[in-house]
């Protein structure tokens, strides 16, 4: 430990010294205590600082808070003064820690040599990099060419351009591989711009979601779960009580679609047509909304053949849903459509079909200010790769972005690449392009570094490094200006740094009103983890006569496959970090892998069994992956998530899964496939066995009518819930006595409440193998299930987060031999680890499957152990652990008003769970306050009738209560 | 009549052995902790009455006293001391030796898996020689109390707050 | 006391041995010891042994076990008291059964204790008149008289049916 | 004597003497292959356990759902096995039964390595053994004791008791017996006996208190031996589990412990009979007798698997119903029919006094036995554990390499230890069988066994 002192170590002992060490197990802490020299005099060692920051995880820009302890970044939570994530962040958001310490970072700067890489200086990189630079420069124009992601931010994106200009280049690109061109390509046929319209599903009454996963990752996905969930309270509309009615249109039950009240199975392309349909109910029965002033004749004939008997006959949905879908859409007091996927078709329609319902600058409106298109377009991008391809470049400088891993096959970027002679890679864990790269740069975590991000008007985030770097790294912006100024140009790059570069962006921000005070208003953006200001509603007006693209009528294969992003991999970055790997999507349960959804039919017509390897493939290219065989997906397609398949990217990527992305054709998700089973088997991991409940009460749902007339759900619920009968007296908590109130009708499926539980509660991630032998240990999970055959009305999935419901006859408690799970004197159900001997006796007799045993010794490969909350004991093997309701916090906040000399407030103790879930359907809150917010929610008008306990039958009386959730009725088909 | 005694007196011998070696305590803490400086908690604490919080200066803000820093010592001792202190504050990559460390053994420990935080016993107005003992008349710190779980039971007990387990364990 | 011997009376069956006993008790003879190889009733009924005081002290193991038992686990209850699951600090049916198991833990080993104690056991002598037949298939009487009597004593063993009938020495 | 002439003839004192002393003489080399193969395997399950301890309970083939499964119904198995001895020794001794004599020490021998093998499993099954210690009560600083409400505390008090009492009724009832050996045997032998022997030479007064304690103790013992398997029982019973929480467990558990263990007597005494020729002191008739008992607590078995059927067939609770499908017809359906056959149906061939008295028949039957309570145990265990309330949650239970070599390991244990005793200590009680030598005769005269002239 003497030599080699390094900043590390001193850290790591620092923090031995303020509080107990977060060691696993009960080792002995280090006896050793090293003060600091000259203390920082912002730093008390033990208590945690907050930065505001930005979240970079997608291009949603949500604002972040960081908590730092002991100058470590341990937890992220959103920052409340932000307007997009309104003080939560989802489980992507929650994840960045995971990326800032990944284990796999590359640590110094490498050169590729031969077949290995090799370790050289920054001094050396620096040099390698700017000769080449220069020659290149020397050479001609556009030799040198910058790729990276569309959402690095205004400030970077400009010194980018200021690097590329001093080398004499202006190939800039931005590549995104879930483009949102087809989206913008739309906006300029109807509307004549090309910015996105910004959305509010909370002021409408029925959605259509052609293929648009809001609640996961499309466009903001927290942004726009939390106005769904708004949508989907219960509230009197025109004098009756009802929910929003929402409609989702695509070949697989997502999440998304899980949460609304219609699934239309439509096959992947089909969603224009079906678009188009429903525009052409509303029109020929003249629910077109006069205030639209759009020329209704124009449209009606541009619409023509799309009548629902027809489109019907093309699509196989049915045409008396298509009919339905116009009339509800047609006659609702707000009205909202939504479109994903590649066709812009697709996009147009779902644009008209808002504004000649009259939605348009009511659900959803185009704002002036938008920030520029940043992605660049397809053609721009394959223009690029063949000039690579023709050895017109010379240096190509990759960051943060995966070519080879995400374009399609017939791109041939890795051909493409390989043609430059020098390939600079940099970014943290070496990725698929990282493996070509002649010079592997570490660059900062966006955590480690300046940035700034403009995801819509009037939103400008500003992030700041919240912690010194981990490794030998540094920041993208930096070595861009320093490289710059070596080409020699004058007045390259006119800024000291990035910092400086950002704070220069900044000041042009700066409101005429507080122009005097520059430092202020800086001070005060770093405070506030930005600047907002006002945006205007933009003027625009549909421009029928534009319309003509009309979709490809195309013949529907007969498989097809139908890829879309994984919930939490996203287009594969995710994949890197465990937590995402770990927490199960949330329809198919299934974790670390992928996996191709077949429906049962069309698995018995090509002979494929459960967790069968299929050969999937195309004209491109040909993967092979399990099979998950389900009801939940269009017969006749195959589905498949985007984002594993990883062939580098480090441990917990490489290897893990297949990757679609080699099947489809530029510009499309979904692609003719021919499938073959192997005959091998390759189980699926996954935490949930049974998917049904079995008649038990376990999550419940009910119908909006059946709310209305107060009509308790009794169909599906098989046991009788006896009279309880006490034969002792009750206990009495005089002073707190927690609980919770979640409502299952707001949870979207999310899942960042299982990932802020990862990071609050250092709980150990253990892998496929441990998931498939039934280990997985988070202590919040979505208990999932779906309907029931056997029963006529049911919503499309129940879903609720199922965590410890710390019951007040707890059946875990009085059979643990030695006290170690116990009730407090605050009504929690207490769980002490150094008393645990590990009978796993609670566990048994947990009725809701909620504790977690350690099977092995956790493991956080070096540095993913930086992450680990000082606050909370890590549990070492042999040991029960399970959800506390964020003990720590409860104990924090109870010790600060026992100092302040006051009772806890209301709101002051958020749990880690409820504190990041993006619809609020958890709230926290002492049982004995009635007048607090948790309690309110219990007898709140159109929630007392739906409240109930999971299990209640058993009497364990929970500390939580749910709320149903709610779906419509649905006709029947 | 011996060979009955004399098995026996062995057993018993053993048995006192076990019990007296037990009565030792071979967990609870070490008296004989020496420090890499001569440092006296009589002569600052005891003789020149300087408070323990302006050396411990975190207890009652944080979980942990927190040692003092160096720059504390030569604020009363002079920069003479150790020449020009640099902060340790340095970035990652940063290989080299902090200019001057004191690498002081730890006297009291506390298991991991006690979330044990000076704060509230601060604002409860409990003297530091409550668990640490007379430390003003001590030259080298040496542990007065075993603080194990009876010890701070014991207090919180008479003072009537939280015996709950979840106050400390976590 | 001079003038006094062992006489050792050895016989091959338990009725006659019995019966040996019978015969010197009519003569108002207390044989000194008997050897068996097995446990007998009649043995001890013709020495007129009534019942062993083992009884009493497994009655006494037996309660203290009982009070031990609910002294323990109400005791321990009471003095920290902790709620699980919402049933009664003192819960009297599960104390029930540890009391039972103690009750049955201290009376079996009083029982064992009180064999000890009464027998006199361990030992390490060889008491005078065994022989190994005794712990195989032969009783064994041990007489001791005055060495005038030798001649009554040995015609009363023999007369029983007394195998052998030996002087041991005093 | 005129009463001499009426006795009947037959084995003799001294012939019970010849006949156990042979058994103790110098055992030879397949003995001492058969004891080394025994502790291998035992050094096996002890390695396996080790690197359970160091690396965790991961190497188990437990899991979320089923927690307890294969060590539990290993430690349940060797309790079961254990309360035959104590029936044997303690309860038939207050009964007086006469065929008891031979074979008790035989079954009070398998009682102690048995409770010892149990003893071993709930310390191998939890997570952290080295803080086992907390279930009992101690003195400590914190004044924090074991919740005496957990039926595990029960179980632990409940277990210690039994193997405490059970040793020391085995080592009083060994006293005499150690006596006689020591008078016969020679070398290092003679110490060995004469320190355990602890002196005794069966005078008047030692006979006297240890006929009081002996009874005394078999008094004890005979609610202890119902006390302990209800106890065990209740560590499910307690439960609110489906499948585990009811109320006719006790006696249920009782029944099935007697019945597994007088069987496991039968099976290491057929063939210990015939290998150590003590055929002549263990008479078919002593056989015969166990497997009346072997067939009646199979009967009591039976209608207890009817009527825990039947009550939930009549509370129609559904989740309950659920759990029996799945134990009936789920994917572990075919542990239940192994037990249906093992436990009900081939015990029935009993009723033939013909099957009785085939040892080699017997024993076969026995082996059934054994394997249909070992998976009694486990359907109990494992399979309601693996449909509990929350249908998300099941997991299905399949053992590791670990712990099926560890379980092998304690029937290796379990037999090592026996092995040794067998050869080294008086295994047939010579007090008993020559205090009921009429009954030994009677059973030689009524041709039970024809040999012994």
């Amino acid at each position: 430990m003497s030599e080699g002192f390094s900043r590390r170590s001193f850290l790591k002992l620092a923090a031995t010294a303020g509080a107990a060490a977060a060691v696993p197990g009960c080792q002995p802490a280090a006896r050793k205590l090293i003060p600091y020299v000259i203390p920082d005099e912002n730093v008390i060692p033990g208590v945690p600082q907050f930065y505001a920051t930005t979240c970079t995880e997608c291009g949603a820009g949500c604002g972040v808070v960081a908590r730092i302890r002991e100058g470590r970044v341990i937890k992220l939570e959103g920052n409340p003064a932000d307007p997009i994530g309104k003080g939560t962040i989802c489980a992507r958001g929650q994840a960045t820690l995971q990326g800032v310490y990944n284990p796999d970072r590359l640590r110094n700067p490498m050169r590729r040599q031969g077949v290995g890489l090799k370790t050289i200086s920054w001094d050396d990189a620096d040099k390698l990099l700017n000769d080449a630079l220069k020659a290149a420069a020397a050479k001609g124009k556009n030799r040198v060419a910058y790729l990276g992601p569309a959402h690095q931010g205004p400030t970077l994106q400009t010194i980018i351009g200021a690097w590329l200009a001093a080398y004499q280049s202006s190939r800039a690109i931005f590549y995104e591989a879930i483009s949102e061109t087809p989206a913008r390509d739309a906006a300029e046929m109807c509307f004549g711009r090309r910015d996105l319209p910004v959305y509010h599903l909370d002021k409408a009454e029925v959605l259509i979601s052609f293929g648009a996963d809001f609640n996961e990752t499309w466009r903001s996905p927290v942004e726009l779960g939390r106005q769904y969930a708004e949508f989907r309270a219960p509230q009197t509309r025109r004098g009756k009580l009802s929910i929003g009615y929402a409609y989702y249109i695509s070949p697989r039950l997502n999440v998304t679609a899980a949460r609304c009240d219609e699934w239309i199975a439509a096959p992947p392309g089909a969603e224009a047509a079906l678009a188009l349909s429903v525009l052409n109910v509303i029109l020929s029965q003249g629910w077109a909304s006069p205030n639209a002033q759009v020329d209704v004749a124009g449209l009606k004939s541009f619409v023509a053949s799309y009548d629902p008997a027809s489109v019907s006959q093309q699509t196989g949905v049915p045409a008396k849903m298509i009919e339905a879908m116009g009339e509800r859409f047609g006659k609702a007091d707000g009205a909202v459509a939504l479109a994903g996927g590649n066709d812009p078709a697709t996009h147009a329609a779902a644009y008209v079909l808002n504004v000649v319902t009259g939605n348009l600058g009511r659900t959803m409106e185009f704002l002036d200010g938008m920030p520029p298109e940043a992605e660049t377009r397809s053609n721009d991008v394959v223009a690029a790769l063949d000039s690579m391809r023709n050895g017109e470049i010379d240096v190509l400088f990759v960051t943060e972005t995966n070519p080879v891993f995400s374009m399609p096959a017939a791109w041939k970027a890795a051909e493409a690449i390989q043609k430059v002679p020098l390939v600079v890679w940099g970014g943290g864990v070496p990725n698929e392009t990282g493996e070509q790269a002649h010079l592997l740069l570490p660059l900062h975590h966006p955590l480690e570094d300046w940035r700034d991000t403009f995801p819509r008007a009037g939103v400008h985030g500003l992030g700041q490094p919240v912690m010194q770097p981990v490794f030998w790294s540094r920041p993208l912006g930096d070595l861009l200006i320093a490289s710059a100024r070596e080409s020699g140009v004058k007045n390259a790059a006119p800024w000291e740094n990035s910092q400086d570069a950002l704070r220069s962006a900044w000041m042009k921000l700066n409101p005429k009103a507080a122009a005097a005070d520059a430092e202020g208003f800086w001070v005060n953006s770093l405070r506030e983890g930005g600047y907002i200001e006002p945006a205007q509603q933009a003027q625009v007006k549909l421009n029928v006569a534009a319309l003509k693209t009309s979709p490809a009528s195309r013949e529907i294969p007969k498989l097809v496959l139908a890829a879309y992003p994984h919930p939490f991999l996203y287009d594969g970055r995710g994949a890197d970090k465990p937590w995402l790997q770990e927490i199960p999507e949330p329809v198919t349960q299934i974790v670390w892998d992928s996996w191709a959804e077949i429906h049962p039919e069309t698995a018995a017509k090509y002979g494929i069994s459960k967790d069968e390897v299929v050969e999937i493939r195309s004209s491109e290219g040909v993967i092979k992956t399990a099979a998950h065989i389900s009801e939940r997906v269009r017969k006749g397609v195959v589905s498949m998530p985007i984002g594993q398949g990883h062939t580098a990217m480090g441990r917990y990527a490489n290897g893990v899964g297949a990757n679609p992305f080699v099947l489809l054709k530029p510009g499309s998700q979904s692609i003719a496939v021919t499938i073959h089973p192997t005959q091998t088997r390759h189980e699926l991991a996954s935490p949930t066995y049974l998917n049904r409940q079995l008649g038990r009460s376990i999550v419940e749902a009910q119908t909006i009518t059946d709310l209305a007339s107060g009509v308790q759900p009794k169909e599906w619920r098989e046991e009788e819930v006896p009279k309880p009968y006490e034969m002792y007296p009750d206990w009495q908590y005089p002073a707190h006595q927690w609980g919770m109130t979640i409502d299952a009708n707001a949870c979207t499926g999310c899942s960042a409440c299982i990932a802020a539980c990862y990071a609050e509660n250092n709980v150990p991630f253990v892998g496929r193998e441990d998931v498939i032998n039934g280990r997985i240990m988070s202590w919040i999970r979505l208990e999932r299930y779906y309907p029931e055959e056997k029963y006529e009305h049911q919503p499309l999935m129940f879903l609720a987060p199922m965590l410890c419901q710390q019951c007040h006859h707890a059946p875990c408690e009085p059979v643990c031999p030695v006290f170690a799970a116990y009730h407090t004197q605050e009504g929690l159900n207490g769980q002490i680890y150094n008393r645990c001997v590990g009978t796993r006796y609670c566990e048994n007799n947990c009725p809701y499957k909620v504790r977690r045993f350690n099977w092995w010794e956790p493991e956080w490969p070096e540095p993913l152990n930086y992450q680990l909350n000082p606050d909370v004991t890590v549990r070492g093997a042999g040991v029960m652990e399970k959800c506390t309701f964020c003990v720590q916090r409860i104990r924090h906040a109870e010790i600060t008003a026992m100092i302040e000399k006051r009772p806890v407030r209301d709101g002051e103790i958020v749990p880690a769970c409820a504190q990041t879930c993006p619809t609020h359907a958890i709230s926290f809150g002492d049982m004995n306050d009635k007048n607090g917010e948790m309690m309110k929610r219990r007898v709140a008008k159109n929630n007392q009738e739906r409240t109930y306990r999971s299990l209640e039958a058993l009497n364990a009386q929970p500390a939580v209560t749910y709320l149903r959730e709610l779906y419509n009725e649905r006709e029947k088909a | 009549m011996n060979r009955t005694i004399l098995p026996l007196a062995a057993v018993l011998m053993v048995a006192g052995l076990v019990t007296f070696g037990l009565s030792q305590r071979p967990w609870a803490p070490r008296s004989d902790v020496a420090q890499p400086i001569p440092f006296s908690h009589r002569i600052h604490a005891g003789i020149n009455k300087i408070p323990c919080q302006y050396c411990h200066e975190y207890a009652r803000r944080s979980q942990t006293s927190g040692v003092p820093p160096v720059q504390r010592c030569v604020g009363c001792h002079g920069a003479a001391l150790v020449g020009g202190l640099q902060p340790v504050t340095r970035p990652w990559m940063d290989h080299t030796q902090p200019p001057f460390e004191i690498r002081w053994n730890r006297v009291y420990t506390l298991p991991d898996f006690v979330r044990f935080t000076h704060r509230p016993h601060i604002a409860a107005g409990l003297a530091c020689q409550t668990c640490h003992g007379p430390v003003q008349t001590m030259d080298r710190i040496e542990p007065v109390h075993e603080i194990n779980m009876g010890f701070c039971l014991t207090c919180h007990t008479q003072r009537g707050v939280t015996t709950d387990c979840f106050a400390c364990h976590f | 006391m001079s003038g006094e011997i062992d006489v050792l009376g050895s016989f091959a069956d338990e009725e006659m041995c019995v019966h040996g006993i019978e015969a010197l008790r009519a003569v108002k003879i207390q044989p000194t010891r008997v050897f068996s190889p097995i446990p007998s009733e009649h043995i001890n009924h013709a020495l007129g042994y009534g019942r062993s005081r083992v009884r009493a002290l497994v009655l006494t193991g037996g309660i203290t076990g009982i009070l031990t038992g609910f002294t323990l686990t109400i005791g321990t209850s009471m003095e920290w008291s902790l709620n699980a699951g919402g049933k009664p600090i003192v819960s009297l049916p599960p104390f029930i059964i540890i009391a039972f198991e103690l009750m049955i833990l201290f009376g079996g080993l009083s029982a064992a204790l009180g064999f000890f104690l009464n027998s006199g056991l361990p030992q390490t002598d060889r008491l005078p008149g065994y022989s190994e037949h005794f712990s195989s298939d032969r009783f064994g009487v041990l007489v001791r008289c005055a060495e005038t009597d030798r001649e009554r004593v040995e015609g009363i063993l023999k007369q029983a049916g007394a195998e052998t009938v030996v002087r041991e020495a005093a | 004597m005129a009463a001499a002439a009426e006795r009947i003839s037959g084995p003799t004192y001294a012939d019970i003497d010849r006949g156990v002393r042979r058994i103790m003489e110098a055992p030879g080399l397949a003995y001492w292959a058969w004891v080394g193969f025994c502790f291998t395997l035992v050094a096996i399950g002890a390695a396996l356990w080790t690197r359970q301890i160091y690396v965790g309970l991961g190497v188990t083939g437990l899991r979320q759902g089923p927690m307890w499964a294969m060590y539990i119904t290993d430690f349940v198995f060797w309790v079961g096995i254990a309360h035959s001895g104590t029936l044997i020794s303690a309860i038939l001794y207050l009964f007086r039964t006469r065929w008891r004599t031979a074979v008790y020490r035989v079954a009070e021998t398998m009682t102690l390595f048995a409770v010892m093998t149990a003893g071993l499993f709930p310390l191998i099954h939890v997570g952290r053994p080295w803080y086992a210690y907390f279930l009992l009560p101690y003195p400590n600083e914190r004044s924090l004791q074991p919740d005496f409400r957990s039926p595990l505390v029960w179980d632990a008090f409940a277990v210690s008791t039994y193997l405490t009492i059970s040793a020391t009724f085995l080592f009083m009832g060994l006293i005499p017996d150690v006596a006689n050996a020591r008078d016969a045997a020679k070398g290092w032998r003679k110490m060995l006996y004469s320190v355990l022997a602890l002196g005794w030479q069966g005078t008047d007064t030692q006979w006297q208190h240890w006929s009081m304690a002996y009874l005394l103790m078999a008094g004890l013992a005979t609610p202890l031996v119902l006390s302990v398997h209800s106890v065990v029982s209740w560590d499910f019973a307690m439960g609110q589990l489906p499948g585990w929480h009811s109320t006719i467990f006790a006696p249920y558990f009782v029944a099935g412990a007697i019945f597994s263990g007088v069987a496991m007597v039968l099976t290491l005494l057929i063939p210990m009979r015939r290998l150590l020729h003590f055929e002549d002191l263990v008479t078919e008739w002593h056989i015969d007798s166990l497997a009346k008992v072997v067939l009646l607590t199979s009967l009591i078995v039976s209608y207890s698997y009817g009527v825990e059927s039947f009550m939930v067939w009549y509370g129609k609770d559904p989740i309950e119903m659920m759990t029996f499908h799945e134990r009936y017809f789920g994917p572990h359906g075919w542990v239940f029919w192994v037990c249906i056959f093992c436990n009900c149906v081939a015990p029935l061939v009993l009723f033939s006094p013909r099957v009785r008295r085939n040892t080699v028949l017997l024993f076969i039957i026995t082996i059934f036995v054994n394997i249909g309570m070992w998976f009694e145990r486990f359907m109990i265990i494992a399979v309601s554990q693996e449909n509990a309330f929350n249908p998300s949650q099941w997991r299905l239970y399949s053992p590791s390499i670990t712990e099926i070599m560890i379980t092998v390991g304690s029937f290796a244990w379990f037999l090592g230890l026996f092995s040794l005793f067998a050869r080294f200590m008086p295994i047939i009680s010579m007090t008993e069988l020559k205090e009921g030598i009429r009954w030994l005769r009677e059973a030689v005269r009524d041709d039970y066994y024809p040999g012994l002239k």
